[in-house]
């Protein structure tokens, strides 16, 4: 059961430090995707440690939630790749101070 | 009575705002309309002295209603004398200044409605003010009479009035902000205690423990020692003087500063006692620092405007230490301090405020043998100043003598230390008289012309009542003793008796000539 | 392994029947509608014509949010006393998912009151020439030809109006949530509206597309530490029911390791959405970037409702170890109100030094929050939860009406934005600066407005909860985050105008009225807070 | 037990990918590879649903969207490497461990007590149980999802769709448009037509057609037209060219 | 008829009431009014003088209480005055020499256009200074104490244009305000003490207060006493006081006003008696001025500051003689009524010689005056005979009596007195024979000539009076008078008989006016001040250094510790509060930065939250 937890920190925390390395707008949405899924890792193993399903239905619910962030998210990268040319966040620093 | 008397000037303010701009002629409608509703005002106020019942003392014309049960706090008005001297001081001040400030150059095209409904908003607040007994209400006019200061300096206000007005209004909302965080604890110990209140006479029967009441006592003493102000706190207030208009500044430093010593009477001396006699030696030895320290800044300044706000830093050093005396003595010599203060120094400001006006610089040194060409004005300058200075048969020598001999009877060293400030007043207030207005003419001063009717009426009354109070200070006094009293019962700490009894003057010494 | 053959369990035959939630409609009502409107509004998208569509959607949601408001106040008369260690009023339906309760309906009404003003600003076509102000096409690339051609045609998104009232539904949700999931599903919704209605301003669309990037990647990162701890919270207590965990909680039933980071991590998601430092950075960027309707919606709808939330969270789950959060929350409340208010200083653009002072009043909310005060036996204090309702109300028509009136002044780029244009405004237009001297009196605290009132609240109740150096710190800071909005009164009233300064455009009759209803709103709730004050004060305490 | 100590690793090394790849498309496809790794061990969970969804939902549609994503913008746009905020690397290469072993450490030490296990809330299966709880007390959450999606897809129209303007200028109004110009300001008509336009084929045997339908001289090449392998254009073919491409020039023409 | 004691004050008062407000039409006859009120004055005080003559030795002490002044706590202030044989002889004084010179400077002014305001001043002057004489409480005193200041501040820098008489008058007021120092804190003291400030209740019962409160008290009223009658440390005042119109030296810095600190100090006898070290700080301050001022006055050319040097001096002999407590208060106050006739007599007869000598002081521009001016020279030598004690003159009986009672008192002080009567015949000498003796030196354009007969006929009075003083010491009236006041104890049998002393005196007296007359007189005088001379006639007209003293111990530090307060306060104080200000601004401006508009930056603060967030609260649990 711990390592199941542990498993899921760590990838959380992979994906926590990707967000913050990566310039790639793309490759940082894919790290919160990759948080998003440790996070379901850990629903599934609470699941099983509680005996209750409540932990794989909300795993569910942000399967769901995480299809419409990323369609939203995508939508934005898009938007703001075809005005700059570019996905690299930190090309997007206009508003600053 | 109390609610008329505060509406009729904000009513009036409002009335002056609504009226047309523009013309000279619609300024000048706008200017008579302002100085009838303060007259209307002045009289409400005499009205009220003629109803005070000076026999039984205490708070009368009180109003209580309930205005936000929520927090306790209440619509309650009511006056005991020293209330109703204030009263009396702001609304004989509104229509002097008014009247004095008729042919102020505003800056910019700005119009003179807005100057004037900003006086009379300003005076409506205050006698608000003086009037609160409850504490809610008190701080939320306390706090809002900010506001018309900051336009009035800010917006009529001479060089670098944006600045003084932002120091102003930064300043003295620090001082209420930590005002109000012993506000909202006021009403966490009255909430504890039952149900909250912030009446005035709910909040004296309180029981209050001692550290938090220390503590709530910091935060209000904090917010009227800047408003008083007293040092180190007092910076603001030179700034704000200079670039203020006379007007404004007479009721800046005349009227708005002592809401700082009333409530330092009202709040922290009722509310706190034992705080307050907890805190007195460090608030007397502040005080005394407040009388030298502004006397000899006040020598060392050049510009006339400044120099006045040091002798009032200086004066509110005085008021302030007899507060914290204790003595029934000092408190009332206190709270008489205010008036003739307001008095003398609205004298000072206004004729310092033509001279200014006319030569067109506020620096002493601008100004030589203006007496030659100007005797009615500089008559009333050496009056006004010689007030300041406390000559005796002028008004404030005597708040400023029972401040000193009820100090001496509780500090000997402090009261020693203070009276170095009757010296120090003589130099500050002759080398400008000196500078100023005698030796050959300067030719650069020759523009100062005399005082015109308008403002010899204006600075008339003043005059009049410094010498009238100089010699019947009593009347006024009757009013103020029995609250006085009152104050210095709350404390608990008593008048000290004379350490060598002597044989109690017998009522036949007194009216042994008549 | 057998798991891994699902055929088999789904061909079994013997199962009971799953019975139909219970759902009291009548108090769900406010949220239906909203939602109900949104989808409407969709449809409208697909099956109107460009031409009457504008009005017809502008139109809906004015309706929704106005029958939410409404429906708001029924519900709120239909609820009962619940007697509990606290006083509420209120009860739970959706099999204990949704609450509706005192503090949960009056912030639905406050939201509601947020989206009508917000719609009306949306609606605006008077300052962009006979546009909104939004971009007419999205997907034009900045500065193409055919932007220009979409401009020259007219083109508007309507979109918009649905989306908002998605955002909207999100935060009506997100206040009466009584589950860690539903909340996160709460979150999303009000979020993805706003990440997206972000980019869509009309000028300087870099910046605005930046800004919902900024928006987007920063708030999915932080709504994942929100899920991240909402998982540990499941794993201390095998539930998501916000009671089931405060029944752990006070049972002590896990391990405290767990429970704490679980309160940390959900923590950063809410304190993010609130704007609080270190979780801050954001706000000014996205503020300014944002389509101004925009950010008056967003912050004042977005701030209200995660309050609620984080208030929810902590006092109902989290109650029984408010020993162990307040004092860092304090710490947070602290930092939160001096770096904002130092920082709101240092601005030169409007819009982003309002984004800093909501930063600030961030702060003052949680010293209101950090107090964790419930009341006493009297029931009649102000309380935590109380004050904070005060203040989201007072701070959100301040903040409203603030960003209306910078809507409304322009020069020949749109806003004029820059603090220096600003000068001499209140001599030109005495009443729209003096409605923008009320927001910023009120935003300072001045006693006769609203700020007031909703400081004293906050400050009593930290103060009862024994917080009173935290009082301290939040007067002295209140003092220092004065000095910004007394200089935009110095700006506006004391400077000349400069050459060339801007013009004030007349905005719709719309945003005319939102400024009035904002700036009269804060005045009454300052002279006369009292029916306010007893609203909140009866909404009572959390239910369960 | 086994399993997991096989796909963990497996996962930790592919999401590390997303750290230090350096090309969009192969961080997706460490992702991919995460997400599968989960997927089975959603499985050994007792997940079966989450594991199909995992599968379906995650790695087949999201997975797709974002590789869609990638190759839209470009497999290689040009992100470069260098790092622009100084510290920025370490500073979270310090942080996430610190963050990692604080929770990893701190927390996933934690006894937990002993498993309960899923077989009884799995009893009616695992859907069963899902939905149980779907439609009984996350019914609200469940349903409110929809606002999501429905956002979504709004979203993505908002930001990505591009309503038409103006109608597209068929090839016989441009040409005619063209001539005008020539007419009215002498502006050079252009090349004439390449073999191939307005036909049905663009093979080099196809010429071009004029306006009226009748096939361009000299649009093919000559060695063709000797050689008689030029297609043969009927008056059917145009009018399926018009109507494919041109109707409302079709009309103009009538007129 | 003594219920209108208040008469006395009130008409100089109304007077300068009336002058002040009137407009301009009041020029023409102002003068006469203010005149007629300060007659009108003298009048009524002789009759109440006459009136307490009437009265028995116990019965002529007379309150008259006006009005409460003020009262509040246990601090309660009669207006009241009080009327007995101290008040009514100084009564008598002031309004006699007061309407004398009233008179004389109806010609002494009459070109000057502010004439009026000159005599509304004048007779600002007459009431402050009844006031005080007649106040029956300290307190009351105070205020005419004060009101005498504002008058000689305001005639001293009568004329406003000379910078000079400005800054003359300014030292006046301030060097005086020193004084009020200690008056002011012996009020406070006696309120504390007594928790009364009447004259009467506080005289009666500070014998049975420690010795230490009498003490302090006696210091404190001496320290006021020493403002006000120029002694030292105070004394520098006086000489520039010389600035005003001389009617005004005549009446104020030499008749009345500056013998308020004698005053003083005879008023509270009870005080004094109850202490004997401020008895012999008394007689110690009074001993220096003597010398001091004898000094001064031997060094001066200036008619007026030698006449100001002899001043000082023979208020200093008033002060010892007041020092010497029941021995001496008496004699004090015949010394200092005799002194107001004939100095009051020579001021005026030096401004009748200025008159003459269009304004000029210099005395070694005189020389032979007397032929020029016959009535001046006459009646300014009767007052030269009577100042140097020549037998039978006024000042003989007077001083006589102090050098007396002070050699009764203490031999070396008695000698000290004794010197001081020989110096003063010197400077005095010196000062008639370079005025009206010698060559003329005066410059060609001046031609003097007498006054006329207004300024004259006071000159004759003052003279008459100068001479007959001495009268008053018949059959020991002035002690028996004054003794219920103030009471009074013959001296210490001396070693000699009282007539030895006399002669011993007159000896002296004869040797200073030789030394003075084959100095000055027998020899011809420069007509400028000879540049090279000894450092001690540099000192004497340097007056002593006083001024440079009180520019470096006082003054400079002073105005220097206000400048430098002046601008801490704007430089350091202020500076403080703003700089606390643009601190925060800078701090702000670096937390700006923190801003930089990189989401990552962002991402990163927002991880590090979570970080501290998470760490912090489970720190909470290890």
């Amino acid at each position: 059961m711990n390592e199941y937890l542990a498993l899921s920190m760590i990838l959380f925390t992979i994906g926590a430090v990707g967000v913050l390395v990566r310039r790639n707008a793309i490759i940082v949405f894919m790290c919160v995707e990759l948080m998003l899924n440790a996070t379901n890792l850990a629903l599934v193993s609470f699941s099983r440690q509680h005996g209750n399903l409540d932990g794989q239905l909300a795993a569910f619910f942000v399967m769901v939630v995480a299809a419409a962030e990323v369609v939203v998210g995508l939508a934005i990268i898009v938007s703001i790749h075809r005005a700059r040319r570019s996905v690299s966040v930190d090309d997007a620093h206009l508003l600053n101070l | 009575m109390l609610t008329l008397l505060a509406a009729t000037p904000l009513v009036g303010a409002l009335l002056v705002t609504l009226l047309p701009r523009g013309d000279a002629a619609a300024q000048r409608r706008a200017k008579y309309v302002a100085f009838a509703v303060s007259i209307v005002a002045l009289g409400l106020s005499l009205g009220l002295l003629a109803g005070y019942d000076v026999e039984s003392g205490g708070y009368q014309f009180t109003v209580q209603e309930d205005w936000i049960g929520q927090l306790g706090a209440h619509y309650a008005l009511g006056v005991n004398g020293i209330g109703l001297t204030l009263i009396l001081l702001t609304s004989i001040l509104t229509p002097i200044v008014i009247l004095a400030s008729f042919n102020d150059v505003l800056p910019g095209r700005r119009s003179a409605n807005s100057y004037f409904a900003w006086m009379l908003v300003l005076e409506g607040l205050a006698l608000g003010v003086f009037a609160a007994t409850d504490v809610f209400l008190f701080y939320v006019l306390f706090e809002a009479t900010l506001v018309p200061i900051y336009f009035l300096i800010g917006s009529y206000g001479g060089e670098g009035r944006q600045r003084a007005a932002v120091k102003f209004f930064i300043y003295n909302l620090l001082g209420g902000l930590l005002m109000l965080a012993s506000v909202v604890g006021l009403y966490v110990v009255s909430r504890d205690a039952g149900e909250p209140s912030y009446l005035l006479s709910d909040l004296m029967a309180l029981d209050i423990d001692g550290t938090t009441e220390k503590l709530l006592f910091v935060g209000f003493f904090a917010a009227f020692a800047i408003k008083a102000p007293l040092w180190p706190l007092h910076t603001w207030l030179p700034d704000a003087a200079k670039s203020a208009t006379p007007g404004t500044s007479v009721l800046m430093v005349s009227v708005i500063d002592k809401v700082g010593t009333f409530g330092m009477i009202r709040w922290c001396l009722e509310i706190f006692p034992n705080a307050s006699e907890w805190a007195s030696p460090v608030v007397m030895v502040l005080a005394v620092i407040s009388i030298v320290y502004g006397a000899l800044a006040a020598i060392g300044s050049d510009d006339i405007r400044r120099l006045i706000a040091y002798t009032s830093v200086s004066h509110f050093g005085f008021i302030i230490l007899g507060i914290f005396a204790f003595t029934t003595t000092s408190t009332a010599g206190s709270v008489l301090y205010m008036f003739n203060h307001g008095l003398s120094t609205a004298a000072l400001f206004l004729v310092t405020g033509v001279m200014i006006a006319r030569r067109g610089s506020a620096s002493i040194g601008a100004f030589g043998g203006v007496q030659k060409i100007a005797p009615v004005l500089s008559g009333v300058l050496l009056v006004a100043g010689l007030s300041s200075l406390s000559l005796p048969g002028l008004a404030p020598f005597v708040s400023e003598f029972m401040v000193l001999a009820g100090t001496f009877t509780r500090s000997i060293p402090l009261a020693t230390i203070a009276t170095l400030g009757i010296v120090l007043a003589a130099l500050y207030i002759l080398i400008m008289y000196q500078r100023t207005m005698t030796g050959p003419l300067q030719p650069q001063s020759a523009v100062v012309t005399d005082l015109d009717a308008r403002e010899v009426g204006a600075l008339a009354p003043t005059l009049v009542l410094i010498i009238g109070l100089g010699f019947f200070p009593q009347p006024l006094l009757d009013v103020i003793n029995p609250a006085a009293d009152r104050v210095v019962e709350r404390v608990g700490v008593g008048d000290p008796p004379p350490e060598t009894g002597v044989a109690p003057p017998s009522d036949d010494d007194h009216e042994g000539g008549h | 392994m057998s798991s891994l053959l699902p055929s088999v369990d789904l061909l079994s035959v013997d199962r009971p029947p799953i019975p139909a939630p219970e759902l009291d409609y009548l108090l769900l009502s406010p949220l239906l509608v909203v939602a109900a409107a949104a989808l409407i509004g969709v449809l409208v998208e697909a099956f109107c014509p460009r031409g009457p569509r504008f009005v017809v959607q502008t139109a809906l949601a004015g309706v929704g949010a106005l029958a939410a408001l409404v429906l708001s106040v029924v519900v709120y008369t239909e609820l009962d006393v619940v007697e509990g260690a606290v006083r509420g009023i209120g009860e739970t339906t959706g099999d204990g998912s949704v609450v509706i309760d005192g503090p949960g309906v009056i912030t639905w009404m406050m939201l509601a009151v947020f989206g009508l003003l917000g719609i009306a600003l949306f609606a605006d076509r008077k300052l962009e020439g006979g546009l909104s102000s939004f971009t007419g096409r999205a997907a034009d690339a900045p500065g193409s030809a055919d932007e220009a051609e979409a401009q020259r045609r007219g083109v508007e998104h309507t979109e918009v109006f649905p989306l908002a009232m998605f955002a909207l539904l999100g935060m009506m949700l997100f206040a009466t949530s009584n589950d860690l999931l539903t909340m996160f599903v709460a979150l999303e919704i009000l979020s993805l509206p706003l990440y997206l209605l972000c980019g869509l301003a009309r000028r300087r669309r870099l910046l605005s597309q930046e800004a919902a990037m900024k928006y987007f990647l920063l708030g999915a990162f932080s709504s994942v530490f929100f899920l991240y701890g909402a998982a540990l919270a499941y794993g201390y207590a095998g539930t998501f029911s916000l009671a089931g965990i405060e029944a752990a909680v006070v049972g002590r039933s896990g391990d405290d390791a767990l429970l704490l980071a679980a309160v940390a991590l959900m923590a950063v998601g809410l304190l993010f959405k609130i704007g609080a430092v270190p979780f801050h950075a954001w706000t000014p960027d996205v503020y300014q970037g944002a389509p101004t309707p925009v950010t008056a919606f967003m912050s004042a709808g977005t701030k209200a409702a995660a309050f609620i939330a984080l208030m929810r969270v902590l006092f109902v789950s989290f109650g029984g170890v408010a020993w162990d959060w307040r004092p860092a929350l304090w710490v947070v409340a602290a930092i939160t109100m001096v770096v904002g208010s130092l920082i709101a200083i240092a601005q030169s653009d409007v819009k982003r030094m309002l984004a800093y002072s909501s930063v600030a009043h961030a702060g003052f909310l949680l010293v209101g929050v950090s107090g964790a005060f419930g009341g006493n036996e009297g029931g009649n204090d102000i309380t935590s939860v109380s004050s904070v309702l005060f203040y989201l109300t007072v701070y959100g028509l301040a903040s409203i009406g603030a960003f209306a009136v910078v809507m409304l002044v322009r020069d020949a780029g749109g806003e004029a934005t820059h603090v220096s244009r600003w000068a001499g405004l209140g001599r030109d237009q005495p009443l729209l600066a003096g409605s923008f001297a009320i927001f910023m009196l009120s935003f300072a605290g001045i006693p006769l407005t609203g700020g007031f009132i909703g400081k004293w609240g906050v400050f009593a109740a930290a103060w009862s909860g024994g917080y009173w150096p935290l009082v301290v710190i939040g007067v002295v800071t209140s003092a220092i985050a004065a000095f910004f909005y007394v200089r935009m009164i110095v700006v506006m009233f004391f400077t000349d105008a400069e050459e060339g300064g801007p013009t004030v455009a007349v905005g719709g009759v719309a945003t005319t009225v939102v400024i009035v209803l904002a700036a009269v709103g804060t005045v009454a709730l300052g002279v006369l807070p009292g029916p306010a004050l007893d609203l909140v004060q009866h909404a009572g305490a959390f239910v369960r | 037990m086994t399993t997991f100590w096989i796909v963990a690793p497996l996962i930790v090394l592919a999401s590390l990918g997303l750290l230090f790849a350096r090309k969009a498309v192969h961080a997706a496809l460490g992702l991919a590879v995460v997400m599968i790794g989960l997927a089975v061990l959603y499985a050994v969970q007792d997940a079966p649903f989450l594991f199909a969804v995992q599968i379906i939902v995650y790695t087949g549609a999201i997975m797709m969207l974002f590789l869609f994503v990638v190759m839209l913008v470009g497999v290689d746009s040009g992100v470069s490497l260098r790092e622009t905020l100084s510290g920025q690397k370490v500073a979270a290469a310090v942080v996430g461990i610190g963050f990692g072993l604080l929770l990893v450490l701190g927390v996933a030490q934690l006894s937990l007590g002993p498993v309960t296990g899923l077989a009884e809330a799995n009893q009616h299966g695992n859907v069963y149980g899902l939905a149980e709880l779907m439609f009984g007390p996350f019914v609200l959450a469940f349903q409110f999802t929809a606002a999501l999606l429905v956002t979504a897809v709004l979203g993505a129209m908002v930001l990505a769709h591009r309503e038409r303007l103006t109608p597209r200028s068929s090839q016989a109004e441009l040409a005619a448009q063209r001539l005008r110009d020539y007419a009215e300001s002498g502006k050079h008509p252009g090349n004439p037509p390449t073999p191939g336009v307005f036909a049905r084929h663009n093979a080099v045997d196809s010429p071009a057609l004029l306006p009226d339908g009748s096939p361009a001289p000299g649009s093919v090449p000559d060695s063709l037209v000797d050689r008689g392998q030029v297609l043969d254009v009927t008056t059917d073919d145009v009018d399926d060219v018009h109507r494919q491409i041109g109707r409302r020039g079709e009309g103009e023409d009538e007129k | 008829m003594f219920d209108y004691v208040w008469l006395l004050v009130a008409f100089p008062a109304a007077g300068a009431a009336l002058l002040l407000t009137w407009g301009k039409e009041s020029d023409r006859f102002g003068h006469l009014i203010a005149t007629v009120a300060s007659a009108l004055s003298f009048v009524w005080g002789l009759v109440l003088f006459i009136g307490l003559l009437g009265r028995d030795g116990d019965d002529r002490s007379i309150t008259d209480s006006l009005f409460t002044w003020f009262s509040s706590g246990a601090f309660h202030v009669e207006m009241s005055l009080v009327f007995d044989p101290l008040s009514a002889l100084f009564v008598l004084l002031i309004t006699g020499v007061g309407t004398l010179i009233h008179v004389y400077s109806i010609g002494y002014m009459e070109h000057d256009e502010r004439r009026r305001r000159f005599f509304a001043f004048l007779n600002l002057f007459i009431a402050a200074m009844l006031t005080l004489v007649l106040a029956g409480d300290y307190l009351v005193l105070f205020l005419g104490w004060e009101g005498v200041g504002l008058a000689s501040y305001l005639l001293i820098g009568f004329w406003q244009h000379k910078p000079s008489a400005a800054a003359a008058a300014k030292k006046a007021f301030v060097v005086n305000r020193v004084g009020d120092l200690g008056m002011a804190l012996a009020l406070m003291l006696m309120f504390a003490q007594f928790g009364t400030t009447s004259i009467q209740l506080v005289n009666d019962s500070v014998g049975s207060a420690s010795a230490g409160v009498a003490t302090a008290l006696g210091l404190l009223l001496l320290l006021g006493a020493c403002g006000k009658s120029a002694q030292v440390p105070l004394q520098s005042w006086l000489l520039d006081a010389m600035e005003g119109p001389t009617p005004v030296s005549a009446l104020i810095h030499a008749a009345t006003m500056v013998t308020a600190g004698v005053y003083l100090v005879v008023r509270s006898s009870g005080v004094y008696d109850a202490s004997e070290v401020a008895r012999t700080a008394v007689v110690v301050v009074g001993l220096v001025t003597l010398l001091v001022g004898a000094y001064i006055g031997c060094a001066k050319d200036d008619i007026k500051k030698a006449l100001a040097g002899s001043t000082m001096s023979q208020i200093g002999y008033m002060m010892l003689a007041a020092g010497l407590g029941p021995y001496g208060y008496a004699f004090a106050i015949f010394h200092l009524i005799t002194h107001g006739f004939f100095k009051a007599n020579m001021f005026l007869g030096a401004g009748s010689v200025m008159h003459g000598m269009n304004d000029d002081v210099d005395m070694r521009h005189y020389g032979a005056l007397r032929k020029a001016m016959p009535v001046t020279f006459a009646t300014f030598g009767l007052g030269y005979l009577a100042i140097i004690g020549f037998p039978g003159f006024s000042g003989f009986f007077s001083k006589d009596k102090i050098i007396e009672a002070a050699l009764g008192e203490n031999l070396w002080v008695g000698l000290a007195a004794l010197l001081g009567a020989g110096v003063t015949a010197f400077y005095m000498t010196r000062l008639m024979a370079m005025t009206f003796f010698g060559e003329k030196r005066w410059r060609d354009e001046v031609h003097p000539h007498e006054s006329p007969r207004v300024m004259t006929i006071p000159l004759i009075v003052l003279a008459a009076a100068s001479v007959l003083g001495g009268l008053l010491l018949l059959g020991d009236w002035i002690t028996d008078w004054l003794e219920p006041v103030v009471g009074h104890t013959e001296h210490h049998e001396l070693a000699v008989p009282p007539i030895v002393i006399s002669l011993i005196v007159t000896a002296v007296v004869a040797v200073g006016v030789a030394v003075g007359w084959f100095t000055y007189g027998a020899r011809a005088v420069d007509d400028t001040a000879p540049t090279k001379v000894s450092p001690f006639t540099r000192a004497g007209r340097a007056d002593l250094y006083g001024d440079a003293i009180n520019d470096v111990v006082v003054v400079r530090p002073t105005m220097a510790l206000a400048r430098g307060l002046e601008w801490f306060d704007r430089r350091g104080l202020d500076a403080f509060a703003v700089g606390v200000g643009s601190r925060l601004g800078e701090l702000a401006q670096g937390l700006r930065r923190s801003q930089t508009g990189y989401v990552r930056t962002y991402a990163l603060g927002i991880f590090i939250g979570a970080l501290v967030l998470t760490l912090a609260l489970m720190a909470v649990t290890f």
